[in-house]
């Protein structure tokens, strides 16, 4: 029979401690809505589930230095309805209010869900377009990677198994004031998404300062779109840009076929999410 | 209370379960083994109804520490039969009109059991005298005493597991 | 008959209080001391040589009661039944195997049984049973099983296990007659009926010596077809139905109840069973897809003069019910119109897929997407108005059905549904969001209530009343939800005069209440409703008959009413109920009586051209809808629905608006948004997050608008509604969105990427 | 199997039992008799298993038992102790929100945690509040019409 502990862990330290000893052997669970189905279905196999819901210090949404700090237990119901995610950094309200369903909102959490590393991560788009840093620490060692080259491949992340994602990390800037957030899936709640774009932008009289694209379920990995960025870099931007952008955003999305999409559809519905989101972001 | 483990055969297969000191067999057999054959009828050993055999021997449940049972086997109503086939004493019970309401009828089967094992050539006074432990208030015990005579010319066969 | 006092007013249902409470026992809601749980083990592949079978692991495994395999059962083949208590309309039942034997032919299907101590230990030992499978090359399209030379899906030498036909007038003729003819290909897919609630029960063996089987079954008749798989006298199985949390035709088959029975008989233990969401989908029957030909052939002024119809529809691994639901399809195929020249051919194909079987509207829905998308064409290709030519076409009283030529004696409501819809939708709505183009679409229907009459059905009803006053009734009627139950406690209520709260019903238990028949066909309101009214109106006799005595009043003169027995022509004076009762009892006048309601009678049909009163009676409807379509993502959004059916009486209108909301609902899925895909045999949407069911925030909030004619053959002149709310929602959809964005989708799902393949062609 | 000593509050009364590491609180809460908690996928997709955990609605078959330890739980059995509870269930059996009954529990639990929070909420937030539990039987509209008339009679109140 299988044999499988739990523990929860008082402190961050204690925490750590234990993925320290037990590496493989742990998963860390917080809102479960992956772990338990992952557990029936026996995709995972852990001998011992670290609950860091109790972990205090993992909470809350802090501002400070021209930044934001996001504990990787705040939930998604949290960003909704906190106010200088809406005033600052819109794009990412706009992601969570998308996210699955009100019910499940109230436990998954933004850690939990870049963690789980799905294409479809609906929170991982605006993160990534608003150019954040995910901080990781494991006993005695800390690093920070920028989340762009978080994710590996579906379900994969640089994370090695001692670490904890500790705390997710983003600038108060222009751009990022500036943002959109689009999905499209196949019902409008509870919606494993086809495709999801975001857009930030910093413009001014008609030229593109600076752009971030990001886009889900379209590639392996969330991903940003650094060669349209690139592309529409301090160009001037109207109708004819856009369209051509458009195209861009199609080649470079990498999608596949599946039961909710065709490689095709995610390629077009891609360009035009990102068409939608910068003619939002330019009214 | 702590509870400790016990391991028992009953009815032929080896069980292992938990039981705190002061559990009553009676207990253990009807509400955590669930075989609620074994009556419960007076809890003083006053009536036999919840007769089990104890290596053999007849014993009162709800007079028998289930922690005494440890190693030892442990026989019920349920474990008589073979499969479809009823037990001689089964048989003749039925036969006999021996079962009316049939509370005290497992207690007397399993006491007979042991009688006839102990004295397979038992006459009726001899059976009268054993199973006066097991209370009957429907049948007279004229059926029953008759059921188990029934079986005393069977002699050996069958009648001790 | 004086004034209604219960019926067709909104009342709260008997069942809802204990649902809103949480204190309704569903059929694994129950625990029994020292219970086992029961698992199945399913097939890996679609088709396959099943090689050997390896138990031993599993039954070495600690825990493990049992372990049982083909060889166990004891008349492991027989026939799937439809609950019919005679031998009339036999013929139609095929091969039904409770464990996969030498061969499988589909995934899922079940090999062994398991019972252990507990969950933890059955979930492990079930992956013990080694079997070693030869796998098959199997055939996985219906067009393809039907060419000779196909792989055979069975042990008989072809794979088409059904055919039907319809003819009328010249078919030719007809075509040479028309001066416009469209030809079209429809298809639809698998859609799985998704009820909260999956297949489970439990069972044991009672001190008789039978097997009882708590379980929630939309066929509680079933209990002769477990009897008989077990080699058991047919009184030796009970079945105690329990209120069904959603069944929508997936319950009418057998589910799990078999497996318990066997695991139970085989431990003589209680078994626990429960399917989890992933084996419901993978495992229980599922909506036919079809694959429908048409051609239609009209006039200038849009009068229809020739239809021919061409159905394929795969009826997956085993039969079940595949032939009745094809049967229903063949009538169902021209629709509620009159055509001259027609010609039907059906035809149902074995394949390695998921069986099929009924699921709300049993073989109309596939269909009416068909017929009614060809409408919308015409109308279009004619510059006709999609009302107008329903109007110009549609059978109306007097009129009789194209199909079998069963004239409509009763009002036929329509055009009046369809005018009611249409206009209950109003101006198109103004969208100012410049990707959206706003469209609006209509359909009508027609389908059958009550079983087919060559079944000779039947429903009985028990109704006893008490000497304080209260009421008992006694019906196998099994409730999925609808209101079944409750509808024949305002029958009685009614009708004796006594308020809903001292009325108590038991239902559906196969040893202790007479049989009431399958909740199934929509036909319990009508059939069992009238078992009710029937017994209730005999105890009212005898009640009438000796308070006529009593108060020297003539029998004619008395009715019932609150709880008193009423001078018709003097209110005010009266005998309470109770003295009636009181005197009945001392004079030893039953005021009981168990009543037998019987449908029409028929011959079995020619089958190759099926003709006259196959069922008893129809149920007329219109659904209208309004949506707007992205036109860059294909997204429709549905902003209003309406239905609008001639239900005949709204016993229970809260009831009836629940059916015409829901079903209305459930057709928008099929529509918009649900297929159980499977490729090669394997089901690629074995959960919630792929098979995809419409939430409350997918839909508008649906209206219902009752005709209430008076016209139907059910209590009160009701007729059935629970199907038909369902079965034409899809087209009116489709024809939407034909007015938002001039394309016509003509396969279901209507999903985004398949609008925008069809508005812009390949994406580039 | 390592076994768990957990305790909660199930309905304002006082549970001791034991769980594994990895039970789900729905599994929990069904072994413990709490039958009214109901099981439809297990995957946290169609809602009916919710119950109520610290003041919010939380699907049980996606929390583990012990994250609920210590903890304060609501299930449909509870609700009458409320006056918000009993009047969303009286309105439900008057509105005809209910038919099957399987998505009740989690329908009302549901529309009571969010009526705590938001009082008066429109017929839109209401459909949007409810969209992470499945009903294949009223279409919403009724359940709409069931938890919209409990927010009017609340308006009314204030």
């Amino acid at each position: 029979m299988k044999q499988i502990k739990y523990i929860s862990p008082r402190t961050k330290e204690e925490a750590l401690e234990v993925l320290q000893q037990e590496k493989d052997r742990a998963c860390i669970v917080a809102g479960c809505s992956n772990v338990l189905p992952n557990l029936k279905d026996k995709k995972i196999a852990p001998q011992i589930l670290v609950d860091i819901t109790t972990l205090e210090s993992l909470k809350g949404i802090f501002k400070k230095e021209g930044k934001i700090l996001l504990g990787p237990l705040t939930t998604i119901n949290e960003l909704i309805s906190s106010k200088i995610i809406l005033e600052e950094y819109p794009v990412l309200t706009q992601a969570a209010r998308e996210f699955a369903d009100p019910i499940v909102r109230n436990t998954a959490t933004v850690g939990g869900n870049l963690v789980t590393a799905s294409p479809a991560a609906d929170l991982a788009v605006p993160l990534l377009s608003l150019d954040a840093i995910v901080k990781i620490e494991s006993l005695g060692d800390k690093r920070e990677v920028n989340l762009i080259n978080f994710f590996t491949a579906p379900g994969e992340t640089i994370l090695n198994s001692h670490e904890l994602v500790v705390g997710i990390e983003f600038k108060q800037s222009d751009i990022n004031k500036n943002g959109c957030f689009m999905k499209i899936g196949q019902r409008k709640a509870m919606a494993i998404s086809i495709a999801t774009l975001a857009v930030n932008l910093d413009w001014k009289e008609n030229t593109i300062n600076q752009i971030r694209i990001a886009a889900g379920s379209v590639a392996p990995t969330p991903l940003r779109l650094t060669g349209v960025e690139e592309f529409l870099k301090n160009k001037k931007l109207n109708q004819e840009l856009i369209e051509e952008a458009v195209i861009k955003v199609s080649k470079e999305v990498n999608p596949i076929s599946d039961i909710r999409a065709s490689e095709g559809y995610r390629r077009y519905i891609s360009g035009i999410l990102f068409k939608r989101a910068i003619e939002r972001l330019a009214n | 209370m702590k509870k400790m483990e016990i391991e028992f055969i009953l009815n032929g297969k080896k069980r292992k379960i938990e039981v705190k000191p002061n559990d009553l067999l009676i207990n253990i057999i009807r509400e955590d083994l669930y075989l609620t054959g074994t009556k419960y009828g007076c809890g003083l050993g006053e009536c036999g109804v919840c007769t089990v055999l104890l290596n053999g021997e007849p014993v009162l449940s709800c007079l028998t520490l289930a922690i005494t049972v440890d190693g030892k086997e442990i026989t019920t109503i349920e474990g008589l039969a073979q499969g479809d086939e009823l037990h001689p004493l089964q048989k003749a019970f039925l036969k006999n009109g021996a079962v009316q309401c049939g509370f005290c009828t497992p207690g007397m089967i399993l006491t007979a059991t042991a009688l006839l094992r102990e004295n397979p050539d038992a006459t009726e006074d001899e059976i009268r005298n054993y199973m006066r432990g097991n209370l009957c208030r429907c049948t007279g015990y004229v059926q029953i005493i008759k059921a188990i005579k029934e079986c005393t010319s069977i002699k050996n066969k069958g009648l001790t597991n | 008959m004086s004034q209604l006092k219960i019926i067709g007013k909104p009342i709260s249902r008997d069942d809802a209080w204990a649902k809103a409470k949480g204190e309704l026992k569903y059929a694994d809601d129950f625990s029994l001391p020292g219970m086992l749980y029961g698992k199945v083990l399913h097939s890996k592949y679609p088709a396959a040589k099943i090689i050997s079978i390896n138990t031993e692991k599993a039954k070495q495994f600690s825990g493990v009661r049992a372990v049982l395999t083909a060889g166990d059962v004891p008349h492991n083949e027989t026939v799937t039944r439809f609950g019919q208590s005679s031998e009339v309309g036999k013929g139609f039942e095929g091969l039904y195997r409770v464990l996969a034997d030498k061969k499988v032919r589909f995934m899922g299907e079940a090999i062994a049984l398991l019972a252990a101590d507990t969950e933890e230990i059955a979930e492990e030992a079930i992956n013990l049973i080694e079997v070693e499978y030869e796998p098959l090359p199997g055939v996985f399209d219906p067009v393809e099983a039907m060419q000779p030379g196909a792989y055979l899906v069975g042990e008989v030498d072809s794979n088409i296990i059904a055919q039907f036909g319809c003819a009328q007038g010249d078919i030719e003729r007809g075509f040479k007659e028309a001066d416009i003819i469209i030809e079209d290909t429809y298809k639809v897919p698998f859609v799985d009926h998704a009820y909260l609630e999956t297949e489970s029960g439990i069972a044991w063996i009672d001190e008789n010596s039978v097997i009882n089987i708590r379980v929630g079954s939309q066929v509680i008749e079933h209990f002769r077809d477990v009897a008989d798989v077990l080699g058991l006298p047919h009184n030796r199985v009970r079945y105690r139905g329990t209120m069904m949390g959603g069944g929508f035709g997936g319950k009418e088959d057998i589910t799990v109840e078999t497996y318990l029975a066997l695991l139970t008989w085989k431990t003589k233990k209680p078994v626990r069973l429960v399917y989890s969401r992933e084996e419901s989908i993978l495992c229980h029957s599922k909506r036919h897809p079809f694959i429908m030909h048409y051609k239609v052939g009209a006039k200038k002024d849009g009068k229809l003069v020739a239809l021919e119809a061409e159905l394929i529809s795969d009826a997956g691994a085993y039969p079940y019910l595949s032939p009745w639901v094809n049967l229903y399809a063949t009538v169902n195929a021209a629709g509620p119109y009159c055509i001259p020249h027609i010609k039907v051919n059906t035809y149902c194909v074995l394949t390695n897929n998921t069986f099929t079987s009924a699921n709300r509207g049993f073989g109309a829905p596939q269909p009416n997407m068909a017929y009614e998308s060809i409408m919308d064409e015409l109308a279009h290709q004619l510059s006709i108005n999609p009302l107008e030519i329903r109007r110009i076409n549609c059978l109306t009283t007097g009129k009789a059905l194209s199909t079998t030529g069963q004239t409509f004696k009763t009002y036929v409501a329509l055009p009046e549904v369809a005018e009611k819809a249409w206009e209950a939708l109003g101006n198109p709505t103004r969208i100012k969001d410049k990707y959206k183009k706003v469209g609006q679409g209509l359909a009508i229907g027609l389908m059958s209530y009550g079983r087919m009459t060559f079944l000779h059905d039947s429903s009985r009803c028990y109704v006893r009343l008490e000497s304080d006053g209260s009421i008992l009734i006694r019906s196998g009627i099994p409730d999925l939800g609808g209101g079944q139950v409750s509808i024949l406690c305002q029958i009685v209520a009614e009708e004796l005069g006594v308020p809903m709260s001292k009325i108590n019903i038991y239902y559906s238990d196969t040893a202790l209440t007479p049989l009431a028949g399958t909740t199934t066909a929509t036909r319990q309101t009508y059939m069992s409703g009238n078992a009710a009214l029937k017994a209730a109106r005999e105890i009212k006799k005898r009640l009438i008959y000796k308070a006529a005595q009593m108060m020297n009043v003539h029998t004619d003169n008395l009715d019932i009413g609150e709880e008193k027995i009423i001078v018709k022509y003097k209110p005010s004076q009266y005998l309470p109920l109770i003295e009636a009762i009181k005197a009945c009892n001392a004079d030893g006048i039953e005021l009981f009586c168990e009543a037998q309601f019987n449908g029409p009678f028929t011959m079995t049909p020619d089958l190759s051209n099926i003709r006259g009163m196959i069922f008893p009676d129809f149920t007329f409807g219109a659904q209208a809808v309004e949506i707007a379509v992205d036109i860059e993502t294909g997204e429709v959004e549905v902003l209003k629905l309406v239905t609008c059916y001639d239900v005949g009486k709204a016993i229970n209108p809260l009831s009836v608006e629940g059916q015409m909301e829901g079903g209305s609902i459930y057709g928008l899925g099929y529509a918009l948004m649900e297929e159980v895909i499977i490729k090669d045999g394997v089901t690629l949407t074995p959960s919630f997050s792929e098979y995809i069911i419409p939430t409350s925030a997918d839909v508008p909030e649906a209206k219902a608008i009752l005709v209430e004619s008076g016209g139907g053959l059910g209590p009160y002149g009701a007729k059935g509604i629970g199907e038909p709310a369902c079965s034409i929602i899809a087209p009116a959809i489709l024809n939407a969105i034909y007015n938002a964005v001039g394309v016509r989708i003509k396969s279901l799902p209507a999903t985004p990427e398949k609008i925008i393949r069809t508005l812009k062609g390949q994406f580039n | 199997m390592e076994e768990y000593k957990i305790e909660m509050k199930i309905n304002g009364e006082r549970l001791v039992a034991t769980t594994q590491a990895d039970e789900s609180l729905l599994k929990f809460l069904r072994r413990n008799g709490f039958f009214e908690v109901k099981c439809g996928c297990e995957k946290g997709e169609c809602g009916t298993c919710t119950v109520i955990l610290q003041g919010k609605a939380v699907k049980s078959c996606i929390t583990l038992a012990l994250q609920a330890n210590n903890k304060e739980v609501w299930t449909i059995r509870g609700m009458e102790k409320f006056e918000l509870g009993r009047k969303l269930q009286e309105s439900f059996v008057q509105y005809g929100a209910i038919q099957c009954g399987f998505c009740t529990p989690g329908m009302i639990l549901v529309a009571k945690a969010y009526l705590d929070k938001n009082p008066i909420p429109d017929r839109k937030e209401i459909k949007r509040e409810i969209a992470g539990n499945l009903c294949r039987c009223t279409g919403y509209k009724k359940i709409i019409d069931a938890i919209y008339a409990v927010a009017e009679e609340n308006k009314k109140m204030n």
